[in-house]
């Protein structure tokens, strides 16, 4: 199958599906004879992407695969062809799934002890069903309580192909010295740098 | 680092509103001493709410009241927001006159019959331990190990205030729905799109939730015949028709042994019953007949009748 | 605005609305100083059409507007996407259909007293196009409602010999509280055999 054709198909196999393809998915649209080698599928996305220059949708990797999607700076008409404003989130909302993002598996206890503040059932609730968190486990004490940690549908949403690609984690300033030793660790998180790291793949960071 | 500069250590005495107001640019009357910033009384209804004249020496900028009636989103917060305001130096935290005008905006938000968190309470009494620690002599730094008593407090709150942006932040990633739409092109019409399949065992839930709804409806108790005999109604009444009389006994198999004799007898017994079919006889010890009351559809010979 | 950025506007309208688009709903897409003529929104649209040369979807006018669509040629490909990921029925469409097979011959209206909601019409007609379920009579009741009962290719698609097969409902009306799982694990598994012996006896069967 020539290389032109083969672009057709994938081109349109992106406008056709209702969300991400993986390099996976769209490799399996082709059977074995014709199928094209991962190398060159790859080619083929990024002269894709190249292709919509100055068009108005653009080709986008996120976590779950590929997409194309409107350019954001169109967003202001192209959002008028839909009756429904875009929800916009609380900060109560969008402080506990940042913790849940950054500090991932957490607790509601945990959240709370950060936040200082007690997390409404309904954040939790409707962070579940936007299916942007989840409980990836329980947590081994009394009462085991629930863990939370993001899911592919929050990477998706927010463009990111990976929690590497977070926004940075501001910097502690260092406080007085005579402060600093007296930092108690900090309990039931596991030490931040290794966790992190283990979670975002190599050469990322969340600092 | 900062916390051997310039600035006096805190607590030890009191100095009202140097630190505060300096920065606040409140013009306003001062010298209030600390002590007797609250309670104060309402002045004026905002809105069907008792509005309180704020303490004199806490510059409260008019847009800040709507901030403080619905977005603190809690103790930290509110922490945090009264430091800022000030450019007060967060590792360095002035303790007292924090407290001070901290414990004044609780008393205010209480008079706005504002419902308080009991999270804001507790930070109150953190904050007012701190402070009596702080008044303590401290003993000579040798070791260096002594711990300020306002370390855990600046830890929660830069804790805090990272995850502040962190939502900040999140909140200006390009989203879909608001920033992104998804792309789609009509997909290819090639054949019949599937149909969907369901499993047995999702038709058993299903079911399994539509009794326990009833059952909490609790309005009619659910009677459920035997399977068999209501399928056995269903296969009947596919053979009937009106105008069309089916010996009694054609209905019954003998293959299926008595078991299904009373079957299908129930069955017949339950379309009677519902006048879904009628007995018909003719004369006394003559053949007996069913068939479909008048009206029935003619077309009830359906493949599933076998 | 440029013609460019109205073109981009209006391809990344078309690509992001779920069916055709007019030419009204395009211009209104645009405040007043800035909305194209129709005979300008005309040529960019044969502009954008003519640029879909090669590629793998095509812009298209029909009855209620115009919508790019996936090139018929691709169907073969692209159409994979969907043999893969069948649609599920709803929670709605499976009670129904749950209560006629354990109720038939059972009329909507009963149907809808269990239930406690309305059954929507769509769920009646897509059993009925399914071959699920068929009008096995009326009941003698005014309005002369459809009795509902369920058919061959009920059973061949759940895998039944009979409606026998089905489990007992006494386990499914007044589950002990463990009982949940003590369901059948997948389809087409039969019911558990004490079951069907409390039904039907040893050996018996109805078929």
């Amino acid at each position: 199958m020539d290389r032109e054709q083969l672009k057709r198909i994938v081109e349109a196999a992106l406008l056709a599906a209702d969300r991400p393809l993986s390099l996976d998915r769209l490799l399996g649209l082709f059977p074995e004879p014709e199928r094209p080698s991962r190398e060159l599928l790859r080619a083929l996305l990024a002269e894709l992407a190249e292709a919509c220059a100055g068009r108005g949708v653009e080709l986008k990797e996120v976590a779950s695969g590929w997409r194309y999607q409107v350019r954001r700076e169109l967003a202001p008409w192209v959002g008028r062809l839909f009756e429904e404003r875009p929800p916009r989130y609380s900060r109560a909302l969008l402080e506990t799934l940042a913790l849940i993002a950054y500090r991932q598996p957490i607790t509601r206890a945990e959240i709370e002890e950060v936040r200082g503040v007690a997390v409404s059932s309904h954040i939790i609730r409707t962070l579940l069903e936007r299916e942007w968190i989840r409980v990836v486990g329980h947590k081994e004490v009394p009462g085991r309580p629930a863990l939370y940690g993001t899911t592919r549908q929050f990477l998706d949403h927010f463009g990111l192909r990976s929690l590497g690609e977070l926004p940075p984690l501001a910097e502690l300033v260092d406080p007085p010295p005579e402060a600093a030793g007296a930092l108690p660790p900090e309990e039931g998180s596991k030490a931040p740098e290794d966790g992190e790291e283990k979670r975002s793949g190599p050469g990322a960071t969340l600092h | 680092m900062s916390g051997g500069t310039g600035r006096p250590a805190v607590g030890a005495a009191p100095r009202q509103g140097v630190t505060g107001e300096a920065a606040l640019g409140a013009g306003g009357p001062t010298a209030v001493p600390p002590e007797t910033a609250a309670p104060v009384e309402p002045i004026a209804v905002v809105r069907g709410e008792p509005l309180l004249e704020p303490p004199k020496d806490l510059y409260i900028p008019p847009d800040a009241l709507e901030v403080i009636l619905e977005a603190f989103e809690g103790p930290l917060d509110l922490l945090l927001y009264l430091i800022r305001r000030q450019n007060l130096d967060i590792l360095d935290i002035p303790i007292a006159e924090i407290t001070r005008q901290y414990i004044a905006y609780i008393e205010m938000m209480r008079g706005l019959r504002l419902e308080l968190a009991a999270d804001y309470l507790v930070m109150a009494a953190v904050l007012a331990e701190i402070k009596s620690r702080m008044l303590l002599p401290r003993p000579a730094p040798e070791e260096g190990e002594e711990e300020d008593p306002r370390a855990e407090l600046v830890r929660r709150l830069q804790e805090y205030e990272r995850f502040r942006r962190a939502a900040e932040a999140l909140d200006a990633l390009p989203r879909m729905e608001r920033d992104h739409f998804p792309a789609r092109a009509e997909p290819p019409e090639a054949g019949p799109p599937p149909l969907p399949r369901a499993t047995l065992r999702e038709l058993l839930l299903a079911l399994q939730e539509v009794m326990r709804r009833a059952a909490q409806r609790a309005r009619h108790h659910v009677t459920l015949e035997p399977l068999s005999v209501r399928e056995r109604m269903s296969e009947i009444l596919a053979v009937l028709a009106p105008g069309r009389f089916v010996p009694f006994q054609a209905l019954f198999r003998p293959e299926e042994g008595r078991l299904g004799a009373v079957v299908t007898f129930l069955a017949l017994l339950e379309l009677v019953r519902e006048s879904l079919a009628e007995v018909v006889q003719r004369e006394p010890f003559g053949p007996i007949y069913l068939t479909a009351p008048r009206g029935a559809p003619e077309e009830a010979d359906g493949p599933g009748a076998a």
